[in-house]
């Protein structure tokens, strides 16, 4: 039930994402509408993972080795979410270095200026 | 107004598809066989309790190699478009930039008390990545964010950025390194037991992944501190 | 009893964290918002890890490290971040009576 | 050691840790960074090429694992032998690209290297999310790479393709979640072992995610205005990059994944066909260079996209190795070298391009790029095109085919468009092309395409060295180039003898006739060319190619060394025609028309080899009653190459329009390809009842272009229009005589040929000394030449009476042999426009006679000598010609009847000297003077007419001089007879074409918002185009 939850957050994030990318005229803000979906994304591949009431793979004195198979979350989405996000940040700075340089090179950041190149 | 509606018509379609998915999502009650082994094999062939960083230390220790390598070039790639060798920061702030003024007084202070107390959670959770939660990544942006609360109290205080890309191409140097080591002594490339898996839980186990956690966590520290004081005016 | 007065706690903070949210709804320009969202939220985390600390006494050491650190980083962020926001001069709500800042500065810069 | 040295694991430690040293080696000093980036990917290319060469030889596909365990728990790469021919080839072209980019910073190198070990992950892998990550590397570099042109159209144009690829590797990302949660598997090789376990909703969305992914990235029609946009304002070599690896290693991922897709194949290639037809539709209207490349480039994808699903499909393995391979390694080098040379010319707009015209070397370059990427021969692009249309007809798929073809027609058109602009369009003289980067990479990739051609030929099963002959002879005339022309075309003409005769020497019955025939032909009137001292670039290789190959291609025993000597000839001839600079744009009809010709007889092989899956031309004469389709694509397509009465737009531009001595060697040889093409292939007519009738239609078709053509000769001004249109009639007869179907028709047809060589050679070669001499081609201007020009007068004289059917040359034994033979057959229709054709062509012959040579003498004209001795030689040569073939018909009609005999049952009795037929001797007088006769009464009839005034009524023209007033006359019932319906057509259908290019392309705004937006759109469609209606409403 939880997992469910947690996966309709994500998919909202990333349709609310969407939304935003697609109205706001100002580069910035697409550029924000892009990490929310970033985000929606990782909020969607943690929730893929999750089994029934389980908790963190970290074998501790709170998870011993034994009862690790039965009561651990699937750890292969969460070590994928970790790169999905180093990714997702990866992209984010190459996008605001070139919304820096559009801005330097049209003093405007709205994306209707930017029509050059057509047809 | 056709352009807003066409947005909408395609946000709602791609609502039905998400609403496909959730009704078609059934949470797991039991882990997948592969999830399960990984489980079961890390604490025991790798020796590491936190089976996330096994993962991403040994057996998907490439997809980590693809993303340090991510890192880099988009270090190398924000210099690039930004023009390369930026102006020194000479002079102080107002001329560099209108309407700038000198950072308050509860900043610097607030600062003097936090960085420190950040390098050292950012330590603690680089070098307990096989034990505890954490690891090279999470460690690596501890320390940006410490750097980033230095560059906005200090204005000329510049990273050297000599020595931020020396240290970065040392420690991918250093872990491919360890990568070829793992194929020569070991049984692959990137594999952990080079050395002792050691005591299970102990600080020096599970083989090189604090090794490796340790050069990530320089590497992926220097590298968003690169990035961040690419970004500064 | 501890559990009771631990969740009467954790109750409390979550209505601190409640007002929160919508005092970052409700007000009117940036610096309003900004005092509403920062003073609420680091009473409601400072109680919600009392109660915590009530339920698991075993943690207090580690969660007071927290509550100095909440205590410590949202003030001074949210201070420099309203800085910010009035040195690129984000206009101030219609009736906003006093603007002490730029009464400093003005005094500060005819004086020197 | 040297075994593990060279192990495909090490690219990665190559790449990596180069990439990680360069900046320490940055701090050695400058060049050690440039030295490290070269060896770095010197000892990629090595390791790849490597693994390419132990794997040819039969090995194993090398496993790489990582992470010390196997691959479900960790990841693991593979390097197959697919694998490592798209690794190799972008290794090459990197390589060679580094001279682009050495003198750059040490950013640009790190990313340089870091995207060319990125594609060769993406292409390595076999983790799903390993791929995700390599395509993110890959982008990462793309993006960084193009930040190195800081124009703001170029800024803009990355950001747009920045906002695309994100949303697409979101897609993966989500993809690949979603296909976990589904299967809990990341193991490519695992998904596809149990892919029936990919169901439900999530699976059905995940693989559709994946599929829009990989489908964007390779930027498909509607959604690729952002691609584009970067083509065109990317640096050249960033965009080589981009449009050759990354789309290569794209491409892959795809092409791994698709047992994942199996019931999205059929989707798949309908929109890898609409971007394919779109694109290359679209790029008919380009103005701009790299963008052209760009619509080319993502045309070559979607072709890509195409023939894998179909393929797969079919479950034609080997042949998937030949189609995809060879067309993604002549996609790679060529489109990489043609964004090379857009760097080294520097200049934006197409007609720009004509400051390359100066340089024969880098124009060879361009022309073979050119040629490559319309995937004609010797290029590796043909052979695989090859093969796509032979599988994909073995699977009925005849559609695609169509596609296939009508696609690549579109692309030829607007890449040899491109080429004749860059070689005729006016350019300042002392324009130099600024790009400053040089040319030793271009040629390298025109090298590798053609060692590549040769190997896929090799593969393709045509590797016999006689096929690559003339090639080689264009080669080494190309080496002695710098010698004076007279002397080049003497060693043509040797070279050609010799080459020839070896080549005709295993030939027997119609191939050997014809060889010798075209070969013979061809020697004699290229004498001509010596005619002309003046330096002509590249017309020598040119000519010693066509010359090379028409014996050739009697030679050709399968149907792909048909198609291969075929098109050759086309292109050796078109870059004839385009020596000219008026030539330019009637070169391009004739290509296009003769391209077109070339895919039906593509077809008609194909259907033919799906029928009797048997490649050998002698299929045709055992081909089954259902072969029906054969007969009538072969004829459709010949007759598009002969220049029949509807498709005969090309023909009065291409040779007219050419240098003298090529429009003779056109009409009075290179016309004769089409018609040893009807003797080859539509004997097929034979096999079935259908084809019978379908013959008979075909003959009606030849009497139509005779009677057209001879009218429209009539009514030209232009004295070589007039020849082009009389030898489009004289073919008309030839194609009728073959129509036939009898063994007298077919003996007229080659004896009618063997008369029209003749004849149109001297023609032309008398225009051309005409036109040498008096600097006129309008016949008013000419007039009174006899007195002047004495010996071309006789030449002209019996010619004409040769062509016209008067006795008692041979042209009077052809049309009689014709007449009987229709007689015979019972087509009284078409013998009686035979003879009224005659007639009309006695009005133009007796024109050419009377307006040009006799009459008045302007005055202008006392000054002119007679034409040179280099023309006269071939003249009097074929004249000697004709009166051989007149007086003496035995020694050509009886080895033409045994030629045929194997076809049709001889009925032709040899009585002596005269021919005694069934029907009654031919006996030349008696029909001699019934044919006098008749023409008397005509010419009666038209006198009365004329005085009676009733004439001028229906002519509206007043009444002057009898004998021109006479023609007048003609010459408007003439006009009157022949609207240009044709020219309408054809010409209505390019502006419809063009027209329609113009409104699509109106889709790309330049927006980037709306790009995305297209974008969310395409995978609606996708998802709903691929079945995911039922996933939406849950219907149980």
């Amino acid at each position: 039930m939880i997992s469910s939850i947690v996966l309709t957050t994500g998919l909202l994030l990333i349709l609310i994402g969407l939304w935003g990318m697609l109205t706001h005229r100002n580069i910035l803000r697409i550029v924000i509408g892009f990490s929310l979906m970033g985000t929606g994304t990782h909020i969607v591949i943690v929730a893929i993972g999750y089994v029934a009431n389980g908790t963190a793979p970290i074998i501790d004195h709170a998870l011993s080795l034994s009862e690790a198979a039965s009561r651990a979350v699937d750890p292969i989405p969460s070590a994928l979410a970790v790169t999905a996000i180093v990714i997702g940040m990866a992209v984010t700075a190459v996008m605001l270095a070139y919304a820096i340089r559009l801005y330097e090179a049209k003093r405007t950041l709205s994306i209707d200026a930017f029509t050059e190149s057509k047809w | 107004m056709i352009r807003r509606l066409s947005i909408i018509v395609a946000i709602v379609a791609f609502g039905l598809v998400f609403a496909s998915l959730v009704i078609g999502h059934t949470e797991q009650q039991s882990l997948l066989p592969l999830a399960e082994s990984y489980i079961r094999l890390v604490p025991q062939e790798l020796g590491a309790a936190n089976v996330i960083t096994g993962i991403l230390l040994t057996y998907r220790a490439f997809d980590t190699l693809g993303e340090v390598a991510v890192l880099f070039m988009v270090a190398a790639g924000v210099g690039l478009v930004l023009g390369g060798e930026r102006p020194p920061r000479s002079g102080p702030l107002e001329d560099r930039f209108e309407g700038a003024r000198p950072p308050s007084e509860i900043v610097q202070t607030g600062t003097q008390i936090l960085v420190p107390l950040i390098s050292i959670f950012a330590a603690y959770i680089i070098m307990n990545g096989h034990l505890t939660a954490g690891g090279g990544f999470q460690g690596g942006a501890v320390i940006a964010s410490g750097v980033l609360l230095m560059l906005l109290t200090y204005p000329q205080y510049q990273p050297n950025p000599e020595f931020l890309g020396v240290t970065e191409s040392v420690a991918g140097a250093l872990f491919v390194l360890t990568g070829i080591a793992g194929l020569i002594a070991a049984g692959g490339f990137l594999d952990n037991r080079i050395l002792p898996l050691g005591q299970f839980g102990a600080f020096f186990s599970a083989g090189t992944i604090p090794i490796l956690s340790a050069l990530l966590g320089i590497k992926v520290g220097c590298e968003l501190s690169v990035i961040l004081e690419r970004f500064r005016p | 009893m501890m559990a009771l007065i631990g969740s009467v706690l954790v109750l409390l903070g979550a209505i601190f964290h409640f007002s929160a949210g919508l005092g970052m709804l409700r007000m009117p320009d940036v610096y309003t918002r900004m005092q509403a969202g920062t003073k609420a939220s680091t009473l409601g985390n400072t109680l919600v890890l009392a109660g915590l600390a009530i339920y698991h006494p075993g943690w207090s050491l580690k969660l007071l490290i927290i509550v100095y650190f909440v205590l410590m980083t949202n003030p001074v962020s949210s201070h420099a971040l309203a800085r910010a926001a009035h040195s690129i001069r984000i206009p101030m709500a219609g009736d906003t009576g006093i603007d002490a800042l730029r009464d400093a500065r003005q005094k500060a810069g005819s004086g020197t | 050691m040297v075994e593990s040295l060279l192990h495909p694991l090490n690219i990665f430690i190559v790449g990596l840790g180069g990439g990680f040293l360069i900046p320490l080696f940055y701090r050695l000093g400058k060049s050690w960074v440039a030295a490290a980036f070269v060896l770095a990917l010197a000892a990629m290319t090595l390791i790849s090429g490597y693994a390419l060469f132990v794997l040819l030889n039969g090995a194993a596909p090398i496993e790489i694992l990582t992470g010390g365990a196997k691959p479900p728990y960790a990841i693991n790469l593979r390097m197959g032998l697919a694998e490592s021919i798209f690794a190799f080839g972008v290794n090459l072209v990197a390589l060679f690209g580094a001279a682009y980019v050495a003198r750059e910073g040490y950013g640009t190198l790190l990313l340089y290297l870091l995207l060319v070990m990125g594609i060769q992950g993406m292409v390595m892998t076999r983790d799903l999310f390993n791929l995700f990550v390599f395509l993110e590397i890959v982008s990462i570099a793309t993006y960084a790479l193009l930040g190195l042109r800081d124009a703001p159209e170029a800024l803009s144009a990355t950001f747009k393709l920045l906002m695309a690829t994100v949303l697409a590797s979101t897609f993966f990302l989500i993809g690949t979640l979603l296909l976990y949660a589904a299967t809990g598997i990341l193991n490519i090789d695992e998904l596809i072992a149990n892919r029936s376990s990919i169901t439900g909703p999530i699976g059905f969305a995940a693989l559709i995610f994946l599929l829009a992914c990989l489908l964007l990235e390779l930027k498909p029609f509607p959604a690729n205005g952002w691609g584009l946009d970067v083509y065109e304002t990317a640096r050249s070599d960033v965009a080589a990059i981009i449009s050759g690896g990354v789309s290569a290693g794209v491409f892959f991922g795809l092409l791994k994944l698709l047992p994942l897709f199996e019931d999205q194949l059929e989707l798949i290639a309908v929109l890898g066909a609409i971007t394919f037809v779109f694109s290359n539709l679209i790029g008919l209207q380009q103005t701009k260079a790299q963008r052209l490349l760009g619509y080319s480039s993502i045309g070559q994808m979607a072709l890509l996209t195409i023939a894998a699903p179909l393929l797969y499909q079919l479950k034609a393995g080997d042949a998937m190795f030949l189609v995809v391979g060879g067309l993604f390694i002549n996609h790679l080098f060529a489109k990489v070298g043609l964004f090379w040379l857009a760097g080294y010319v520097g200049k934006e707009r197409l007609q720009d391009w004509a400051v390359l015209a100066r340089r024969p070397g880098t124009i060879l370059v361009f022309g073979i790029l050119i040629v490559a990427i319309s995937g004609l021969p010797p290029f590796p692009g043909f052979w695989a095109k090859w093969q796509l249309i032979m599988t994909l007809a073995a699977g009925d798929l005849y559609v695609w085919i169509a596609i296939v073809l009508v696609g690549s027609l579109l692309e030829a058109a607007y890449m040899f468009r491109w080429f004749s602009l860059a070689l005729h369009s006016p350019a300042e003289i002392d324009a130099e092309p600024q790009g400053q980067s040089d040319l030793f990479p271009i040629f390298g990739m025109a090298l590798l395409l053609v060692a590549s051609g040769y190997l896929a030929g090799e593969l393709a099963g045509l590797a016999a060295p006689w096929a690559y002959m003339p090639l080689a002879a264009g080669l080494v005339l190309y080496m002695l180039a710098r010698l004076p022309s007279g002397m080049q075309c003497l060693i043509v003409l040797i070279l050609v003898s010799a080459g020839g005769t070896s080549l005709i020497l295993s030939l027997s019955g119609i191939n050997f006739l014809f060889a010798m025939l075209l070969l013979a032909g061809g020697l004699v009137v290229s004498i001509a060319c010596l005619a002309r001292a003046d330096p002509r670039p590249g017309f020598y290789p040119l000519l010693a190619v066509m010359l090379l190959s028409l014996p050739a291609l009697p030679r050709a025993m399968t149907s792909l060394e048909f198609i291969f000597i075929w098109e050759l000839i086309t292109l050796s001839s078109y870059f004839l025609i385009l020596q000219r600079t008026e030539a330019a744009s009637h070169a391009l009809q004739y290509l296009l028309f003769s391209l077109a010709a070339a895919f039906f007889l593509l077809c008609a092989f194909a259907v033919l080899q799906a029928q009797t899956d048997s490649v050998s031309l002698s299929a045709l004469r055992v081909a089954g009653p259902d072969s029906a389709p054969v007969f009538v694509l072969l004829a459709i397509g010949l007759l598009i190459k002969a220049g029949a009465v509807g498709v005969h737009v090309w023909l009065p531009g291409a040779y007219a329009e050419a240098d003298d001595d090529v429009s003779a060697l056109l009409s009075a040889v290179i016309s004769k390809v089409s018609i040893f093409g009807l003797l080859v292939g539509t004997y097929v007519a034979i096999r079935s009842e259908v084809s019978l009738n379908l013959a008979l239609v075909m003959g009606w078709i030849g009497m139509l272009t005779t009677l057209a053509g001879a009218m429209l000769a009539a009514r030209q001004d232009d004295l070589k229009r007039m020849l082009a249109y009389s030898s489009m009639s004289q073919l008309g007869y030839i194609v009728a005589a073959i129509a036939l179907m009898s063994h007298l028709g077919w003996v007229t047809a080659l004896y009618l040929v063997a008369n029209h060589l003749l004849v149109k050679g001297i023609l032309f070669l008398v225009a051309a000394a005409i036109i040498l001499r008096t600097g006129k081609r309008l016949i008013v201007e000419l007039g009174g030449l006899a007195g002047v020009m004495p010996v071309t007068f006789t030449t002209a004289a019996i010619a004409i009476v040769a062509m016209s059917g008067l006795p008692p040359l041979a042209g009077f034994g052809g049309k009689w042999l014709l007449l009987s033979a229709m007689i015979e057959k019972g087509w009284y229709g078409p013998a009686l426009m035979t003879l009224l054709a005659t007639f009309v062509g006695f009005v133009y012959m007796a024109r050419f006679i009377q307006a040009i040579f006799l009459g008045p003498r302007k005055a202008a004209r006392d000054a002119l000598t007679e034409a040179p001795i280099t023309l006269l030689i071939p003249q009097i040569l074929l004249v000697a010609g004709i009166f051989l073939m007149s007086f003496f018909p035995k020694l050509l009609i009886a080895p033409i009847s045994e030629a045929i005999d194997p076809q049709f049952a001889s009925t032709l009795v040899w009585q002596g000297m005269s021919l005694e037929m069934i029907y009654g001797y031919w006996n030349p007088v008696p029909v001699m003077a019934f044919a006098v006769i008749v023409s008397a009464i005509l010419l009666g009839l038209f006198w009365l007419l004329l005085r009676s005034g009733w004439w001028a009524a229906i002519a509206r023209v007043e009444i002057g001089g009898m004998r021109s007033s006479l023609y007048q006359g003609l010459k408007t019932v003439f006009t009157m007879l022949t609207p240009p319906w044709a020219q309408g057509l054809w010409g209505g259908l390019a502006t419809a074409t063009t027209a329609s290019a113009e409104r699509i392309r109106m889709l790309y705004t330049g927006n980037g918002q709306t790009y995305n937006l297209y974008i969310l759109y395409y995978f609606l469609a996708l998802y709903i185009a691929g079945g995911g209606l039922r996933h939406l409403w849950p219907t149980d």
